[in-house]
This record gives C-alpha cells, structure tokens and sequence, in this order.
C-alpha cells in the first residue's frame, strides 16, 4: 500500500520531525510505503499543488494538515473525487469533515492556545508576551489568538526569527523594558522556548515560562524547574495513527467512527522528567 | 610642416558660433579639474582642443555633451543660453561625441551599440520594432567606409581590437553628428589606414557644415585637419590660435606645457 | 554569447531525462505535467519580471513581499470593498507599480545599490502586509472569502481556475484523456498562469529582441554609464523595469489569491530568491547587460520541475533540500558546459 | 573613495540618537548594551567574513547553513565522539574550511556567479544538517548535551560564556555597576563572542589595509581580469577567501553551540542575508572591489541594535519588519549622503 | 626621415634570443586570431611589433605574457622551452607588460596599483605588511620621472585622465622590467612630453640589455625606437626587417596591409 502524507511543516521543524518519525514508525509497523512531502516555507499555494501531486500518483491513502482550507480545499476535494481516503492532521478539525476527510487527528491549534492561557493565567500571570518565531504561519498565529484569549489579562506577540540568539536578546529586552511582564509564551519549545528560559533566568525575576510542544532542553527545564510547562500534543501519533488507520482500511476497510484528540496534554514538573529522554529521540 | 595640405582650406568661417562656452569650471569634490575655461566652435570648422595630459581636455568636451554640469560658467547654443541635463538633451540638440572611453557596451553587439539610445524602427503604433535588418546593413556599410571589414555585425564589441573598436563610436558619431561634433583622441588607437580615414572624414564632415572639436596629442594629425587651435593647461586656456598663425614647433611647446621633452630633438623633426 | 537561453533548455531537457528514469510514471502525465507547470508558471512570471530587471543591471528583493502585499490589497478590493474585478485588478497594478516606481526613484536619485533598497522594503511591504491584514480581518492573519467574493464576475475565467474547461470534458468522455472514475477529466483544463505565464514570455522576448526599448535595457545594464553618454534614457528605463517586475509580482498575487480564495501574510516568503535562481538558471548575469526572457521562460520550468518532481520520486523528504541543491548545482554547470560549447570560449 | 566606513560609523550614531530618543532608558544600561551587542558580535562576525568576500569580488550565500552543519560537526565531535575542544575544534574549522574551499574551486573553475554556487550549498548545507542530526541523534533534529560534555575543559572559556567575570564581580560589589538583589552582577562579564568580534574586525582591517593580502583582495574583485593580467594569483585569493567564510561561519557555530548547548537543524537560518546586510550597510559594493571590515563591524552594529532596538520601544511589534525596512533605509541613504559629503563627489 | 637618430645605436645585438615564439596560434571559438606567428626578443633590443587594427598584435603579446594560452606553437625560454600558466609565471620569468587595457582598478589607488601583485614588505614573519610608505615615495617618484606629477599616491586611478592612467602602467611595467618588457601602445593616450620620455625610458632600459617589444600604430615612434620591425597582418607574419633595411613609407605600406590610403599624402609627409 502506498500513502502520502502532505503536511505544512517542513522536514527540519523539530515539530514537524517527530509527526514524521511518527509517520515512519507507522510505516515500519504496518510494512506501508509511506512518503512524507511539505513545502519549503509556509506556504498554502505550494502545499495545495503537492497535494495534486500526490492525487496524481493515486496512493491508497492521503493524509493531509489543514491551516488553510480555503486554498488547500479544491485540492481535496480532488483527492476525495479520485477516491483516494483522506485523513486529516493537526490543524483542520473544524473543515476536516466538511472537505471529505474521513477523520481527524490532532488538536486544534486556538483551543491549545486557549487551554495554554488558562493555565498561565491560573497560575497568577497578568501581563504576558507571545514568542512568535515565524510570523504569519497562520497556524502559529492561532495559537498566539487562543492564548490571548485565554490568558485573559494583557498579552501581545513578540515577533523574533528562528536564531536563538536573537530570541534571547529579545525576550530580554522586552522584560527589561517592561517590568511588569510575569509570563512568557512561547510557541516552539527549542526555537523560541529554550532561549526565552534562559533570557528569563540572565535578568532574575521571577516569571512564568510555558512552550507549545517540547523538546529535551526545555523539558530539563521544566525539571529544575526554570520553566513551567510544555503543552505537548503529542504529535508522533497525528503521524503514526493517521498512516495506521489509512494502511488499515486500504487492507480491511476498518476506520474509527470519529475524529481523534491527540492533545493538549500539560507536561509540567511531574511528568517531564520521564518524558525527555523520548523528546531526545524525537518521539515526543 | 608644408601648408599645402588638402585639408585647409583657407581661414576658419566668420560665421556665429554654433556653441559657446564661457569660463567654465568643474570641481570634482576639492579637486578642480576645470578652472574657468572659454571656446567655441563654428559650422565647419575643426576647432582642435590640445594639452598635456591630465590638463582637462576630456572634463571640459563631458560638460559640453551633457555628462558634468560645470561647478561654473555659461553655455550658449545656437545663441540661446543653455543647460544640458543629460547626454541625451545634448544629442537631441544635435551634439554627437566620441568619449575618450568610447562609451561602448562589451557584451552587446556592434549593431546595438551602434544605434544604442537612437534606434531605427519599422512598423508604427504597438508593432514599432527595431529594424534589425537596416541598422545591420548600416552598421557594415559605415565601418566599411572607416576601413574594418567586420567579421559581422552580430559580433559582441568586447571580442574586437581597441582599434576596431574605436572605429565604431567615431562611425556612429560620424552617423548621428548633426551640429557639432566632438571626438576626444580618436585616432589613439586606431592603424594607419583607418586614422587617415578618420581625419579625411572629419574634412568630409566639415565641409558638410558640421563643427568639429577634435582632440588629440598628435601635433601631426592636429595640424593636417585643424582650423583653430586652442590649448588647456592644467584647467586653464593658454590661448587660441588660428592656421597658419603658429608653428608645428610652438604648438608642440605649447602642448608641453612649456616643459623641455627628453632628448628627442633630431629624431622626430619637433614634433612628436 | 548571443544565446543566453541554450544551456537551460539544455539543462531542462537533462533535468526531463532524470526524472523519466526516477520519478513516478504520473509525473509525466497530462496531469502531472499540469501539475509541475502550475507552481513553475507562477515562478516563472515572476522570474521573467526579474530576469528584465536583471539584464536591466538592477534586482528587485521586494516582489516575494509583493506578492503578499498585492495579495492582501487585491483581497481588501474585492473582499471587503467589495469591488467588481474589472475595477479591483486594474487598481492592484497600478497600486504594485506605484510602490515599484518608488523603489525604482530611491534606487536612481540615491545612487545605492538596489539589492539594499529593495531589500528595505521586503521588509516593509512584509510588515505592512500582516498590519494591513489585521486590520483587514479584525486580528487574523488570513483574509479568506476571495473566492465567494470573485465568484460569477465575468473576469473571472481569465485570472482563476482552467482554460478550455469544454475542450477537456469532451476529450475525457471520448476518453483521450484520462478521468477519475465519476467520469470527470483527471486534469479539468489548462490552469490559466499557465497561459499568462506563455503569453508573458513571448512578450517579454518580443521586447528584448525587436524592439528598441530592449536595447535599452541591455545597454542599461551592460554599462548604464557608457549607455547614458550614448544616450539611452537609463533612469526612465530602470524606473519602468521596477515598474513591471513589481507588476508581475502583483499579477501572480491575484493569480494565487483568487485560485486559493484566501491569502495570508506569508505568501510570496523567499519567492524573490527563487525569481532570481530561475533567471540566473536561465542565463542572465547577475552584472547585468546579458540574458533573456526565453532563458527564465526555462530556468523557472527547472526549477518548478526539481522541486515537484523530487515528490515524485522515492527520496526521502528529508533528503530534499540536498538533492535540490545538487540539481540546482548540475543544472547550471552543466547549462553552462552547453552554453560554452556551443557560443564558443568567452 | 577612501572611507567606505564612515557613512557606518555616521549611520550607527544616527541609530544610536533614534533609540536614545524612543527606546526604554534598561536598552543603554551596560546590561542592555551586552544584550543587543551579543547578537551584533554573532552577525558580525559573519558579516566580516562576508564583506571581506564581497571586496574579492564574490558571495557566499551558504554560510547560514554552513553554522548549522558546522554546528553539527562540532557537535558530534564532542558529545558522540566525545572529543576533546583543543582537537573538536580545530577539526570543525578544518573541515568548514573544506567545504569553502570546495564553494571556491566550483566558483573559479566553472567560471559561475558565486551566487549561483553558494547558493546550491546553501540548499545542500542544511539538507546535510537535518540527515545528520537524525543520524547522531536517532530521529530528532536537536543535538542536546554539549554544556556537560565541553564542562570542564580548559579551552571551553575561549568560546563560550563571559570573559572577565572576577572583574565584573568585583566591580559590582564596589557599586560601580548595577547588582541583583543577591549581590551577583547583572552583567556577569563580557560575552566572548563580543570579543571574538573585536578581534577578528581589526585582524581584518589589518589585513585589507596593511598587507600584500589585502591588497589582492580588492584588486581580485576591483577587476579580476586585469589583477589577474598584473600578477595577483587571483584563484588562490578568491579559494583563500571562501575558506575564511566559511571558517568565520564556523566559528559562530561553536560559539552558539557551546553557549546554547545544543544545535538543532534551524541554525544560521537566513544570516547569510543578513551578513551581506550588514556588509554592505557598511559600505561594501555588491560588485567588489570596495568596502571596509569596519564597515562591515558598524554594519553589524546597526542592524543588531534595530532588530533588537525595536523591542524596546513601544511601537506595536506588528509593525516590527515596517520599522526594520525603514529603519535600513534610512541609515544606508543616510550613510550614503555623508559618504558622498565627506569624500566628494564620486 | 633622418638616420642620425638618438635612439639609433647601430645593428640588433646578435646574442641569443630571450624569447622566442614559433608558429604560434590562436583561436577564439571558431574566430582565428593568430594563423602562425614567429617572434623573437634579443637582450638590449627594441623589437617593434606593427600592424593594421584587429591583425594581432595584442593577442600575440598575451600569449607572450601568460594570458591567453596558444592553440598552437612553441614558446622558448632563455633557450627552454616553457608554457606559462598564468601572468603571474610569466612576470616571475622576468616579463613586464603593458596591456592595452592596461589592467588597472579603477576604485584602488594609484600606489595599490602600482605595486599590485608585487608588494614590498617590511618587518617579517606574521608581522610582514605592505609598506606603504616606501610604495607610495617609489609611486611618486616614478611618475614624476615620466613627466606626471600626481596630486597624492592615493588618488583612485579611476579619477585619473586617459594619459595619466597610461603612465601608470608604463611606470609600473618599467619598474619591474625585469629581462623583457612588453608595451602594447603604450603612447596612445600620451602627450608629447609624456611621450618622449616614454621613448626616452625605452631606449635607456633597452641599454640596461632589457628586450623590448614596443607595439605601436605611429610610424615615426616605431622607427624613432626600434632595433627591428615584425609587421603582422590579418592573425599572420608578413615579415621582418632590420633597422636601415626599410624606409618609413615602406614601413607605412606594410602597416597599412598593402591597401590604399585616404588622400593624405601631402599633407602628412608619408607618415601619419
Ligand atoms: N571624476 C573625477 N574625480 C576626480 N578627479 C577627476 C575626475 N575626472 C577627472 N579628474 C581629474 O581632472 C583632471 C583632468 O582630467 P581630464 O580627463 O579632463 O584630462 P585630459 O586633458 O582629458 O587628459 P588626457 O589627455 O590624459 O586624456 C585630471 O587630473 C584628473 O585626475
Ligand atoms: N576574446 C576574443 N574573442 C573573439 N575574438 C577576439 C577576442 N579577442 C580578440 N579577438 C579578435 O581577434 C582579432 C585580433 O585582435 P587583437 O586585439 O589582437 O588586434 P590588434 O592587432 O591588437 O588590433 P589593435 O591595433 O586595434 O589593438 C580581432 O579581429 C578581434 O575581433
Ligand atoms: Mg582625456
Ligand atoms: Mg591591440
């Protein structure tokens, strides 16, 4: 059997690397042939014609990430005209159905930004900032809206590049020249969360630091204790399950009957320590 | 040097100037290349422009076609006071030069060097093209006429000698001169054959009614089409003469600056 | 030296003769070939509007935020202006190649190189895309509708969707080309950039070779200090090459906005990279002064066929960026081995 | 003519005067220096390397992903292999060195635009880095565990951490600098990398100026024909030069590594871009021949302080890339005009 | 044209060639630029090298001096035979050459080029650097003595006018003449005194046993210098001849190809 996943993050995003270990190891399981294609920047056009490219070689299976269903929906709709089974991924939930999809995997990236808030704001934050490090990645944007809104209190968006450096400096500038910040966001736990704990313990206040997704350095973090939790959606499944149950239907027609929730689910102090060696691998 | 020269004829023009340039100067930062400089140029004569290197001859003829503004100074064109905003202004006016460094394009063909910035169209409206076909045929038949039998005319002017490729700016000048025309030490690279045609071509175009301000350090050469003769120093004029009015050997001192040359005296017969 | 294009046509039939021996079969289809030329054909407007400017002696960083730019304007027009698109377009152009003829009037009057200038406002038109997009959409970053909007104009048909839609159904019933199984032709007709992307060429060359305005822009970029002594008007040449690149930019962002009915902030993100890779592919020196159109033509058919092509095959994703590098690599020495030979030592 | 540096050196006032007016007072505390100056050191760097390139005449678009592969390398010396830093690094620079060597035998021997070359390494480079660190690290893209593992070693201060910190401390508890409540500075010492920084610009200016070196590099990319026709080996120049990049792309990596920990397959993303930024708001001419390392170390200055300057003001950071762009612009026009005032009229 | 020249010091030296090119050939894509040219240079010898605009003589001369590597044909060395790959062997040999173009930066200084390729040095080891100060007094002084005073050694030579960039070169090739020095019109752009001490700095160098080649289009600086004359014609030899053996028009004949000049006769004395 043959199943292409098409996904908006590229192969190097420390995200995007475990969905496709996810997607690999779902491979080996079920002796599938699976290919794993993303555009090289975020970029809907380019997606929606690797998903025609995809169609064109008729798998048995496609799975798809959504960011975008209003540019990536003609070329589902396309796939599910060909009759080829579509699952959705990570982003989409809400058109997932609506575009043929048979069933979606993942979380919504608002609702994770929302239940990120809330955390943060629970734990007393009043005044927060949002480390973006790819403006106008739309699903990176979402997550940013979702914590702004759960959060509550005042946040706005910190926009920085992918150099740790830079994420470093910035984030210290923004505490220096506001002293009232209490809370960080981060929305990648290597890119922007590492550099964010760090910048946070050079200045010595006392702040509240939360990543979306993990990553071995900050989970050790969350461990000492330098940071306060990881939201982790555990993405090695949206890969792993997504290419299961398509290998599985093209083989017995089996698929479960509803979308599935692969996150959030809080990492704090508790369970990180037993997580980061899985992170170091690139399983969570 | 005989004056029998079939190239002179008789005094310069009384006519009025064409154009008329008084007391330019031209500073470039705090080096002052031009220092209050004063000439003209009549129809049909050749009007040389001499001096020593470096004395400002190239910086003075680029005020005149449009290249500098002058820091100083008056331009008069056909009696109106003028300033020229480009070379292009300059051109349209009916000035055509031949820059020291020829203003030539290496990578593009001598065809579409030859008609660059005035090319010959056909058809009208939204089907104007270039007429590649006339300006090649052109292009062949006036460097014919200059004495370099092209190899074609698609051949990239980087790829031909320095003479050959002098020999098409003083052909295109020669081509769009209308009013006046300038050539700044054309004949530096050019072989024996193509320079006598270039000199016999500045007669020609003379004749014709055209100005002609001629460069050049050659005093031979200077002499043989010359009418009148003024010579820059270090920015400066030193002063005009007319034919017949100065010697081979003063106008050679003159171009020296007035300095003692090397020991050449007897070898070259005074002039270089 | 006077076919700038004939290595990438070399290259081009090489980089074919690759993926015939690698890539999946599909590639080669109606389908698959529609579906490598669609990203090339937007590439390669780009890539010609660059590779004019280039031989022009200039670069313009700015089309890729351009892109966005003109995307997000156009999307306001008809979105949320609701303007019909025989209005919304005509002002688009207008709007990019004023920003162009801006960029182009620093470039001259300040004598600074253009890659610095027009790098400046990469930055600015990708900033101002996301503020205007906020604003647009009250805090989104994604404007969406454009599709619902543009719907049922009579303009339409020529900026969005497939041409000969009824050629290709009537081919698919009498099954000369292949359809799904619901009976619908696999490839609904010929995706209209594509169109845009032929016509474009054509006419680009057509004013390269033929027509005065061309030796300009050559003699601009070849020396445009001998030019301008000569007497091409080089100031008036480059501002209007500014002019239509950013023009280009502008027609492939209402090209992709109304084929993908939305557009975001980071549309067009590095395309002025890839613009000028196709160009350079293509034969144009990056001094200036040298190329052609038809050499971008292929350059972006290079480029649009190693990064679809390379899904195609079995490679690893993870390998990709290697193996479009090492292609890019190939494609140019190799276009310029050709190139070499057949023109002759420099 | 003579000073390319002086408009960067004016640009960097003028930038200087602009934060001073609108930016938080914590951005010129000694803290607030450091933190904007460590980023600056970082593309600095970079951006000495890249200038002295862009004066040969050449580019090197692959040094961004040159810092992440060679940020990989060092970090499998050290944490798989467990190396040493006295051997890892001289091993990551040696074999960075290699890879700028083979940029430059490409570049001379084919006859290509740099451009062109580097930048199919610059795809190649970080495919290779992605391969790589799943390959070390089986299966993730982040390279961890490089702070325990250089622990201890002697050379470790040399690339990593602050230097002079007994200094700092010790002028904290006399008062003379700002102290946390806990007694400790807020400044623990000077950041290598800053250093470094220091370092590598003024061996660099004293190349440009004072040595035979130097001399070839401008007339290699003044004209390399005609340096070439005069004696200057311009090959061994230009090979030469691709190797020093690509070792000063190296060198970032180790520090970065060292100081972050680990390294993951993002590094050095787009500081290529960056680097040529800085070089040429420094006054280098994207057609060689001209520049300044001063130049490139003020360059670096100027954009490290508005990237990070930014964050400081109050300014909505949507509007972040806008002032970015404007900001550019307006330092190199700038720049430019005191230039052209200072030195005449070119 | 008198014999009693100053430069003139009786018969070529019979020693042993320095050089010596045999049957060389060059072709660029299918343009043949040299057909089979033989040359020679003899110490203390001034080998004049003529011929009609685009017949050869700069290609010629860059085979000689390591630019261009010959499609054909033998090159001897103090009597090996040799290849240069590169100018920079060819100037290690102890060949000097100025090129037509002279390969000068226009954006470096005139010292910078001056010294370009062959920097002295002071101080050593790792503490090696360019003096400067002894570059620049050197720069100075040997302009001066062509009879250019520079307003600073730090002038970019792109500022400088057409002359005086020529003299650069000269001066620079002159300083590092070392057995054979090549100068390909090198009088061009020159003015009378400039050119005069160049033909001055000719003969005394060939009296130091130097080997000249000095290509020129002027009849009267060629026979004012040279020892022997090789006259080249479309890419071939069309023969040699001692000095005494040909008179200036017949010389002038053979530069022109054979073909007819415009009217000039008079006016020019038989030599343009
Ligand atoms: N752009 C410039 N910047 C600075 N100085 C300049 C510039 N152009 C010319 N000069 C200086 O002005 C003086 C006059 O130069 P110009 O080229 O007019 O001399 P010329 O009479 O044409 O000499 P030649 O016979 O050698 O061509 C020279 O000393 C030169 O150095
Ligand atoms: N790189 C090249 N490619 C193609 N043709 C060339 C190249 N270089 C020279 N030629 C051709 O070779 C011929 C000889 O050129 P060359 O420069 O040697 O002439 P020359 O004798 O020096 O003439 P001049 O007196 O005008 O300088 C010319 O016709 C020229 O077009
Ligand atoms: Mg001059
Ligand atoms: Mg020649």
């Amino acid at each position: 059997t043959d199943i292409i996943v098409v996904a908006h993050g590229q192969a190097n995003d420390p995200f995007w690397s475990v969905v496709k270990n996810g997607v690999e190891k779902a491979a080996e399981h079920t002796g599938a042939n699976v290919d794993y294609r993303s555009p090289e920047t975020f970029d809907m056009v380019a997606m929606s014609q690797l998903i025609d490219a995809a169609v064109n070689q008729e798998p048995d299976g496609l799975v798809v990430s959504i960011p975008d269903a209003d540019a990536l929906g003609p070329s589902i709709e396309r796939a599910v005209a060909a009759g080829i089974p579509v699952i959705s991924i990570n982003s989409g939930s809400d058109v997932s159905k609506q575009l043929g999809a048979l069933l979606h995997v993942g979380q919504d990236e608002f609702d994770a930004g929302k239940a990120a808030g809330e955390k943060l704001a629970s734990m007393g934050g009043t005044k927060g900032i949002c480390v973006n490090q790819e403006v106008g990645n739309v699903s990176l944007d979402l997550r940013c809206e979702g914590f702004a809104e759960g959060f509550g209190g005042s946040s706005s968006v910190l926009p920085t590049s992918n150099d740790p450096a830079e994420v470093e400096s910035k984030v210290r500038a923004a505490l220096d020249a506001d002293e009232e910040i209490d809370t960080v966001m981060a929305l990648g736990a290597s890119t922007a969360g590492e550099p964010s704990v760090a910048a946070v313990k050079a200045i010595g206040r006392d702040i509240h630091v939360g990543t979306f997704d993990m990553s071995a350095g900050f989970l050790q973090s969350i461990v000492d204790g330098d940071a306060a939790f990881a939201l982790d959606q555990q993405q090695f499944l949206q890969g792993y399950l997504a290419v299961n149950f398509l290998a599985l239907h093209a083989e017995y027609g089996l698929m479960p009957g509803g979308n599935v929730a692969s996150g959030p689910n809080l990492i704090t102090a508790e369970k990180a320590a037993q997580v980061v060696e899985l992170s170091a691998q690139g399983i969570r | 040097m005989s004056n029998d020269s079939t190239f002179h004829h008789g005094d310069a023009p009384k006519t009025a100037p064409i154009i008329q340039m008084n007391g330019i100067e031209k500073h470039f930062g705090n080096i002052i290349a031009l220092a209050g400089v004063s000439f003209d140029v009549r129809p049909g004569e050749c009007h040389c422009l001499l001096g020593d290197n470096g004395a400002g001859k190239s910086t003075f003829i680029k005020t005149m076609s449009g290249v500098h503004k002058p820091t100083k100074g008056t331009i008069t064109f056909e009696g109106k006071p003028l300033s020229f905003d480009s070379p292009r202004d300059a051109m349209e006016a009916g000035i055509a030069t031949v820059f020291q460094d020829l203003a030539m394009i290496p990578l593009m063909s001598v065809t579409r060097n030859f008609f660059m910035g005035r090319e010959p169209t056909r058809g009208r409206g939204l089907l104007k093209r270039f007429d590649t076909q006339r300006a090649n045929e052109i292009t062949i038949e006036e460097m014919r006429k200059m004495g370099i039998n092209l190899r074609g005319p698609d051949q990239a002017v980087g790829t031909l000698s320095g003479g050959e490729r002098q020999t098409v700016a003083i052909a295109r000048a020669v081509f769009f001169g209308a009013k006046v025309l300038i050539l700044d030490e054309p004949t530096s690279a050019l072989g024996v054959r193509q320079t006598s045609n270039v000199l016999a071509t500045i007669d020609r175009v003379r004749k014709q009614g055209i100005g002609v301000v001629f460069i050049s350090h050659n005093v031979r050469h200077a002499l043989a089409v010359g009418d009148r003769f003024t010579v820059l120093n270090r920015g400066k004029t030193l002063g005009t003469a007319k034919r017949g009015e100065i010697t081979p050997s003063e106008l050679q001192d003159l171009m020296a600056g007035g300095q003692e040359l090397a020991q050449l005296g007897g070898s070259l017969g005074g002039t270089v | 030296m006077k076919r700038p294009e004939l290595g990438a046509i070399a290259g081009a039939v090489l980089v074919t003769l690759f993926f015939l021996a690698t890539a999946d079969s599909s590639m080669f289809t109606l389908a698959g070939v529609m579906n490598f030329m669609t990203p090339a054909a937007q590439l390669g407007i780009l890539a010609i509007g660059a590779a004019m400017l280039m031989i022009g002696g200039e670069f313009d960083l700015s089309i890729g935020s351009m892109v966005a730019f003109a995307g997000l304007f156009f999307g306001v027009c008809s979105v949320t202006w609701g303007l019909p698109l025989i209005i919304a377009i005509p002002m688009t152009l207008v709007f990019a190649g004023m920003v162009g003829a801006i960029n182009g009037v620093i470039v001259i009057r300040s004598g600074l190189p253009s890659f610095i200038v027009t790098l400046a406002f990469l930055f600015i038109l990708r900033g101002l895309s996301l503020v205007g997009l906020k604003l647009a959409t009250g805090g989104s970053t994604q404007l969406r509708g454009v599709r619902d909007a543009v719907e049922g104009d009579w303009l339409a048909p020529f900026f969005s969707g497939d041409a000969f839609q009824g050629l290709f159904a009537s081919l698919a019933s009498s099954g000369l080309i292949d359809s799904f199984k619901n009976g619908s032709p696999k490839v609904p007709g010929i995706p209209v950039e594509i169109l845009w992307f032929l016509v474009i060429a054509a006419l680009a060359t057509y004013v390269l070779l033929r027509t005065p305005a061309g030796n300009w822009i050559f003699a601009a970029g070849g020396d445009s200090n001998a030019a301008s002594n000569s007497g091409v008007p080089v100031a008036r040449v480059k501002i209007s090459l500014f002019v239509l690149t950013a023009c280009c930019a502008a027609l492939v962002a209402i090209i992709t906005v109304m084929d993908a009915g939305s557009t975001d902030a980071r549309r067009g993100f590095q395309k002025e990279f890839e613009a000028i890779i196709a160009a350079v592919i293509g034969g144009c020196l990056l001094t200036g002064g040298y190329g052609s159109a038809i050499g971008a033509f292929f350059g972006a058919i290079i480029f649009g066929m190693v990064v679809i092509g390379l899904t195609y095959t079995n490679f690893d994703q993870d390998w990709f960026q290697v193996f479009l590098g090492g292609m890019l690599l190939i494609a140019v020495l190799f276009n310029n081995a050709i190139r070499k030979r057949v023109t002759g030592e420099r």
